[in-house]
């Protein structure tokens, strides 16, 4: 295997960017080029996998250089992020112009956030690609809710910042292995000591993977934002920031059971708050973006609990369907003016592959049956079971509910026409507009074919779906074909 | 062929003689209580002269009655009322009319809103006399009506059947054609 | 089978000509009351046989069926009696027969009289209806408590446990309040007055029976006196320790009877609403109470 | 076994007719319609051809079949259902908005159904059951209510949820889903057996709808297309059935919580969690008559009227002895039967009047005598009144009820059952008697092939109820393979604790009662025809049919006595409103656009971090 793919999938992109800046009008050609290359560098590390590689920039071993992890893990969060990536850009590539740079920028640094296994480094990621969002953000033509973006984004890196520097004091390296060697040979109690940098990073981090109390931009962000900056926010920049969570929870978070226990509330409060919140809301994309903000709490309460492989299928499902959801949302919002539920009744009765699409993926992010979410959900409860953890299992399922009233109002709504009390009649159809939908209708319908395929085949192939490791499926799966 | 059709008309005949006995004795009234004669029959009804004992009794609606009594003037409003529900009486049915008002107007002969002789419109069995007939004149008339179905003689409701298009002349002369049909207009 | 069947006849006869004389004699009874002579002890047979021979209307082919259905489903009922210890099916006199069998006959007439297309019919219906479920709950909460403590259902089963030995094990001597709750029902189920909102002549014009005249009003007359017949035999089974004797059992109708009879001429109508507050109010709690006794402290077993 | 018969088949072949279905409806509305007739009929005659092989066990792929008794009995009732109502669905297909995603989900609704009473595993089962509830919700707002959709979801999904937290819970104990081997192995352990009998019961409540979670009947079924209204009433609702069944009685739960525990010096005719399912199913009784009293919607009535024989079925199965049980089975067999001809019959109507509302209707009679009588013999049926089917299931629960001395339970079912006789006659007065409207003058009868399977469920409940040991046979061998004696059945006499019943006898009598009244009827002088406006008005003159159409609030002074009684609908719009406003709570708290706001959120929430981590 080349391992020099690994940091290629940094160096390209941002290579990518360096020239748009020189040769504007190629632009696009250059970012097509970095995401068709990541694609491709992706799909050869996970097709020559074979066991993790630690690629040293420079040479320089160590704690002493700066190294990238490739393992399962990270060939998942590459391989999902980019797929992701690649789809939305070309659904969206009509508000790709003047903003390559920034999109070629986010692309590197959000692999990055995936690869790094150095702890400033991963800052350093975060940062910049938290600098692209920003600017991505201005497309929204309403620089008040960027600037409170920006605002909260910079004290999320400053406590970052700052908890990695507390951690840099204890163990004098930034090296997430090193730091974990240095951890097992420590004399004193590290569980107590940690609770100052673990809640620092934890903020840090929170503020971007959008948990409750500190993801106040998100709202004024996503609500109004077009199909290429919402789904990237909620699918791609989500998905990097909550493996990237996921990693630092896994390698560092010793965590005292008071500290567990502040963690967890914090995360399962943003799970049942963001639900409701998000069952009070009449717009599309205020649902999605709240439906998001819970979701990213399931998956860091997940991460909590050390059930990594039910956090990535929860993920995986998220990022997906939010995906498809969140750029359908955005573009019958943009197309129609309006993205409020009762002023689309029976859009997809003149697109129905798009509808299809839709509802394959909103049937999937509740979970329901033959869809991957069912997967990902039975998953998720068997192995918290098997953890012998009662009440998170009994909060999922009660929130679930939630979750299925407010995501099937909007599929009966967006599907049939009618007051209440009313036949729904296909005459009584309004004139929606829907623009360019030959692009977002193989990509959707491809997508919703791979959530359905992925909820079926497992329960006619496997024995053991509701219990089966992602991270070991796929070196065993993908990496021995 | 001939033979049957006696046959049945015999049938018929002796049914109707055992029926003649039950009508005879159990007579049904639909009271319609249109002027002061009908301040009568509770007398009639009650302890004093039991109108019970010859088997008859108040009724509800003139589906159940057998008898119709008419008891006093009839204004033209009342006649139409009158019609409707005699007409939607089960058949054997009777009239009995009290006082003079019903014979040829009584004390209202000259009244431009009620009619003189209500034999014009309707078939009337049996009379009774008195303005106000007293009660032995009441009960008096049902003995002659009993008697009278019994006899075969009580045949209004057939001749009304037969004479139907001169009865209805004579009705829509008094009461004139309607024109709006509404529950408000009649 | 058939001898079954011919007995169900005989019943049936019986049932009529006793149900309908003694109608007769209780309308002589009350006349006496009021201080009239009133009419012959058989003036209830001359008026059935006078609304036959008449020539009613007919409203289609509903009010006929629905009439035939009424007059069917309550003969059905009387052939399952057990009366004077003839049964016409022993063993099979079970007492939901009575309760559901007869409710045949009433939705037939209900269906017949609302067929007629006259509103007052419909308000008559749901004002009967309604009653029944005044009626009905208490009593069989009453019987629940009496199926319960003899282990049977049969009829003629539980009239032979209470003849073991003489009045001591009636169910009168044995559940006074369960009787006294069943006659409050008994007196619903006969339309006495004060529970006589669904006739109500003066006010709705006797309500299901409005557009009846002729032979339908014949055998629904017919049909009320089988009614009468089941309701009060069925009274006089579970509470009087039925009999053994004809004349035993015409003494213990003649009782129910005619005491039903007198207190209805002593009271005044109660508006629908009413009848099923007091039925909700006093005979449903005296029967929880009776069927408790039974239920859990085993008395009247 | 070949696989070409087999239960995996059936349930691959439905999903496959499913597809085929929605194709064809692209190409030809009717030719996709009658691909639900023949897919249903077809599944209808696999699943009685497969009798033989009860207790067989298949597999596909992951998922494992296996044939019980009660699954058959279950599985057969619903497609016979599907099968009927499918005939429907080629009348319905120019009113439907989605006709093809309308066959489709149909199909796969009943390879959903299939499917879970054939599952062998939990999760098979649970995989099917939130297929119906999935394929049915998408239905449900192709009719006249799209909240009617997120409501029945809202319900289900509680339901289907919990019972997956019980599945995963027992497996997470005994490490299998198979349902035979967990429940066995629940039954060992009071803990297990607790969390399986209120996990799944409460699947099994909720989708029969027993109080407190009857409120989505009235919404989805009164509001779904009139096409699915049966299916729901009639056959998805019995799914709940299934599910209290194997909470019961496969489990058994009558063993695992039984006591000694005394009340009132009377030992308790069952375990004290049975006894909470009695009440919840006497109180869904009471609220379900006196709601369906209340309606004005032909459809919603027919569905609080669900509910309250949901409450039979549920007190039924949780007194679990036979009789109790038989008759529980039985009244699930009748109900499905009745309600499904009664909603049919209220489709029919639609069909051709295009209303549901009952004061709008009547004397329909006049123009629609079968559909009269399909209903009139659904509603005789739905009553408990003989000659029908729903006759012999309540004798059985009554005998049972008044054999264990359940005072308090037994008066609610008297209620409900006298309460029955209010509520279906009131669309027999509303819509087929009465005045005919002069707006339906011209309305003809039902079309041929919706006369079909009217007729045929309405012989099959006066089948049944003729000769209901044909099916009590049946039943028998399930309540004996399920552990509980089996029913007393003697030629056609049935015997119950406390006294046995012969409904042929019954029923012959009846016909010996009719045929007497026939014929004093006839000899007697013949009547005169008159116009239905002829009637008495105390001669007063009328001649608007409608205002002698007595229809509306029919029994306004029994619905004034509790008017103003707590209502579980409206709690439960109370408490949507609470979490609504908790959510605009929480959007405006943490999303407001203020960053100082947020900033101090943050700092606070930081704070806490750290107090909370250094405890």
């Amino acid at each position: 295997m080349n391992t020099s793919f690994i940091i290629l999938l940094i160096a390209v992109p941002l290579g990518a960017a360096f020239l748009s800046v020189l040769v504007k009008k190629l632009g696009k050609y250059f970012l097509g080029a970095a995401i068709g290359f990541n694609l491709a560098a992706s799909g050869i590390l996970a097709y020559d996998y074979v066991s993790p590689v630690i690629y040293e920039i420079g040479g320089f071993k160590p704690p002493y250089g700066i190294s990238l992890v490739l393992d399962e893990y990270s060939l998942l969060g590459i391989l999902l992020l980019n797929v992701v990536f690649a789809l939305i850009a070309i659904m969206a590539c009509k508000y790709i112009k003047k903003y390559e740079v920034v999109l070629s920028v986010a692309l590197a640094a959000l692999n990055g956030v995936i690869l790094t296994g150095d702890l400033f480094n991963l800052f350093v990621f975060m940062e910049i690609s938290a600098i692209a969002a920003y600017i991505l953000t201005t497309m929204n033509k309403n620089i008040k809710y960027t600037f409170n973006y920006l605002v909260l984004g910079t004290l999320g890196s400053g406590l970052l910042l700052f908890g990695i520097a507390v951690i840099y004091n204890m163990f004098g390296s930034l090296n997430i292995m090193d730091i974990q060697n240095r951890m097992a040979i420590i004399s004193y109690p590290v569980a107590g000591a940690l609770v100052l940098p673990l809640a620092l990073i934890f903020t840090g981090l929170s503020v971007e993977a959008k948990l409750l109390p500190f993801s106040g931009w998100a709202r004024g962000v996503l609500k109004d934002s077009n199909s290429l900056v919402g789904t990237l926010i909620v699918s791609a920049f989500s998905a990097a920031v909550l493996l990237a969570f996921g990693r630092l929870i896994d390698s560092l978070f010793v965590m005292s059971d008071s500290l567990l226990i502040v963690f967890t509330v914090v995360t399962v409060g943003t799970l049942i708050l963001a639900e409701i919140a998000a069952f009070s809301k009449k717009n599309l994309r205020e649902i999605l973006l709240f439906s998001s903000i819970a979701q990213s709490g399931l998956v860091v309460a997940l991460f909590l609990q050390g059930l990594k492989s039910a956090a990535l299928l929860v993920l995986i499902n998220n990022v997906i369907s939010k995906m498809i959801l969140f750029t359908l949302a955005a573009k019958i919002g943009e197309d129609n003016g309006t993205d409020k539920l009762e002023d689309l009744k029976g859009v997809f009765l003149k697109n129905k592959v798009l509808g299809f699409g839709f509802t394959a993926a909103a049937m999937s992010l509740i979970g329901l049956p033959l869809f991957f979410g069912f997967i990902a959900k039975a998953n998720v409860l068997v192995s918290l079971f098997e953890a012998n953890n009662i009440w998170l299992p009994m909060v999922i399922l009660i929130v679930s509910v939630i979750e299925g009233a407010y995501v099937v109002r909007m599929l009966t709504t967006l599907w049939n026409t009618g007051e209440e009390g009313e036949l729904a009649k296909a005459e009584d159809a309004k004139q929606y507009k829907l623009t360019n939908k030959v692009r977002l209708t193989i990509i959707i319908t491809i997508a919703a074919i791979a959530i359905v395929a992925a909820g079926i085949l497992p329960l006619l192939q496997m024995n053991d779906w509701f219990n089966f490791d992602i991270l070991s499926f796929l070196t065993d799966g993908l990496g021995g074909v | 062929m001939d033979n049957t059709v006696e046959k049945q008309e015999n049938i018929r005949k002796g049914w109707d003689g055992i029926s003649r006995f039950f009508r005879a004795n159990s007579i049904w009234m639909l009271m319609y209580c249109t002027g002061c004669c009908a301040i009568e029959l509770p007398q009639a009804m009650t302890s004093r002269y039991d109108m019970e004992r010859l088997g008859m009794g108040p009724m509800a609606t003139p589906r159940q009655a057998d008898v119709l009594l008419i008891t006093g003037y009839l204004s033209l409003k009342t006649l139409r009322r009158i019609i409707y529900a005699y007409e939607q009486m089960s058949t054997p049915k009777y009239l009995v009319a009290f006082g003079p008002c019903t014979l040829n107007g009584g004390i209202y002969y000259d009244s431009h809103a009620v009619i003189n002789r209500l034999d014009q419109y309707l078939p009337i069995d049996v009379y009774i006399a008195g303005c106000m007939p007293k009660p032995e004149a009441v009960m008096n008339g049902f003995n002659d009506l009993i008697g009278m179905i019994k006899r075969k003689e009580a045949n209004g409701w057939k001749k009304y059947e037969q004479n139907k298009d001169w009865y209805r002349k004579n009705q829509i002369q008094a009461l004139g054609e309607l024109r709006i049909k509404d529950e408000f207009h009649e | 089978m058939i001898t079954g069947i011919l007995t169900g006849f005989g019943i049936l006869l019986f049932a009529f000509v006793w149900q309908t004389s003694l109608d007769g004699i209780n309308r002589k009874i009350v006349g006496r009351f009021q201080k009239r002579i009133g009419p012959k002890w058989y003036q209830q047979f001359r008026d059935i046989f006078k609304a036959l021979s008449k020539t009613g209307v007919t409203h289609g082919w509903v009010f006929d069926f629905g009439v035939m259905m009424a007059l069917g489903g309550i003969m059905a009922t009387v052939m399952f009696l057990p009366v004077v210890g003839y049964s016409a099916f022993p063993g099979m006199d079970n007492f939901f027969i009575f309760v559901y069998l007869l409710a045949v006959g009433m939705l037939g007439m209900a269906m017949s009289s609302v067929g007629s297309g006259n509103p007052l019919a419909g308000i008559g219906v749901m004002r009967a209806l309604t009653q029944m479920v005044g009626y009905e709950v208490p009593f069989m909460i009453v019987i629940l408590g009496i199926i319960f403590g003899h282990n049977t259902s049969s009829l003629s089963e539980l009239a032979a446990i209470q003849q073991a030995s003489g009045i001591m094990t009636w169910n009168l001597v044995k559940m006074p309040i369960g009787t006294v709750v069943a006659y409050i029902s008994l007196l619903g189920m006969l339309g006495k007055k004060p529970f006589e909102t669904f006739i109500a002549p003066a006010e709705i014009a006797s309500g299901p029976m409005v557009e009846y005249g002729g032979k339908q009003l014949g055998m629904l007359m017919i049909m009320h006196e089988f009614a009468t017949f089941i309701e009060v035999t069925l009274f006089v089974t579970l509470f009087l320790g039925g009999a053994t004797t004809l004349f035993g059992f015409i003494a213990k109708y003649f009782v129910v009877y005619i005491l039903a009879s007198l207190i209805s001429n002593a009271l005044a109508r109660f508006k629908i609403d009413q009848v099923i507050k007091f039925y909700y109010k006093v005979p449903i709690t005296l029967a929880i109470v009776q069927a408790l006794m039974v239920v859990f402290l085993g008395w009247g077993v | 076994m070949d696989f070409i018969l087999s239960v995996p088949a059936i349930v691959v072949g439905l999903f496959a007719a499913a597809v085929l279905a929605y194709l064809l409806t692209k190409a030809n509305k009717i030719l996709g319609a009658l691909i639900t007739v023949l897919g249903s009929g077809a599944a209808l005659a696999a699943m009685l051809m497969l009798k033989g092989d009860i207790n067989s066990v298949q597999s596909l792929g992951a998922l494992g079949f296996k044939l019980t008794d009660y699954g058959w009995f279950f599985s057969v009732l619903m497609l016979l259902i599907f099968f009927s109502v499918s005939f429907f669905n080629l009348y319905w297909m120019k009113k439907i908005i989605h006709p093809a995603a309308y066959n489709f989900l149909y199909l796969v609704a009943l390879a959903g159904t299939v499917g879970a009473f054939t599952a062998k595993d939990f999760i098979g089962l649970f995989i099917f059951w939130e297929t119906i509830v999935w394929a049915s919700m998408f239905i449900i707002p192709f009719g006249k209510s799209r909240n009617a959709s997120v409501v029945y979801y809202a319900f289900s999904a509680f339901g289907s949820l919990s019972m997956l937290f019980g599945i995963l819970y027992l497996y997470s104990k005994t490490g299998s889903f198979d349902i035979q081997y967990v429940l066995e192995q629940a039954s060992m352990n009071t803990t297990y057996a607790l969390v399986a009998f209120i996990t799944i019961g409460i699947a099994g409540l909720v989708k029969i709808g027993v109080f407190p979670f009857h409120l989505w009947l009235p919404k989805a079924h009164g509001n779904a297309p009139d096409t699915f209204s049966p299916i729901l009433s009639g056959g998805l609702v019995k799914a709940g059935g299934f599910a209290a069944f194997l909470a019961v009685i496969v489990m058994p739960s009558y063993k695992v919580f039984a006591s000694n525990a005394l009340f009132l010096g009377r030992e308790l005719a069952m375990p004290v969690p049975n006894y909470i399912l009695v009440f919840l199913g006497a109180v869904s009784i009471v609220v379900g008559t006196l709601m369906a009293i209340k309606s004005e919607d032909f459809k919603k009535l027919i569905a609080y009227s669900s509910v309250a024989n949901g409450g039979y079925i549920i007190i039924g199965i949780a007194i679990a002895d036979s009789l109790s049980v038989g008759g529980a089975f039985m009244h699930m067999f009748a109900h499905a039967l009745a309600s499904a001809a009664a909603f049919l019959s209220a489709a029919a109507v639609v069909h051709r009047t295009g209303t549901t509302k009952m004061s709008e209707l009547g004397g329909l009679i006049h123009r629609m005598p079968l559909t009269y009588l399909v209903y009139l013999i659904a509603i005789i049926s739905m009553a408990g009144i003989p000659p029908m089917s729903g006759f012999i299931s309540k004798w059985m629960l009554f005998q049972s009820m008044i054999g264990k001395g359940m005072v308090f339970t037994a008066a609610a079912a008297f209620f409900g059952s006298i309460g029955s006789f209010l509520y279906v006659f009131r669309p027999l007065s509303a819509v087929f008697l009465g005045q005919l409207s002069p707006k339906h003058e011209s309305v003809k009868e039902a079309p041929f092939l919706m006369q079909v399977p009217m007729i045929g469920l309405s012989l099959l409940t006066l089948l049944f109820g003729v000769f209901p040991n044909i099916v009590l046979r049946f039943i028998s061998d399930i309540l004996k393979t399920a552990g509980l004696d089996g029913l007393t059945l003697n030629g056609l006499v049935i015997s119950g604790t406390n006294g046995q019943l012969n409904p042929s006898l019954v029923s012959l009598i009846f016909g010996i009662g009719f045929f007497i009244a026939l014929i004093i009827f006839i000899i007697h002088p013949k009547s005169r025809k008159v116009d239905l406006m002829d009637t008495y008005t105390a001669s007063e003159f009328i001649y608007t049919p409608e205002l002698l159409h007595y229809s509306y609030a029919f029994y306004a002074p029994f619905e004034r006595l509790y008017e103003n009684a707590p209502s579980t609908e409206k709690w439960y719009a109370a408490l949507i409103k609470k979490i609504e406003e908790a959510g605009q709570l929480v959007s405006y708290t943490f999303f407001n656009n203020k960053p100082r706001i947020i900033v101090f959120w943050m700092v606070c929430a930081v704070i806490a971090l750290l107090w909370g981590g250094s405890l």
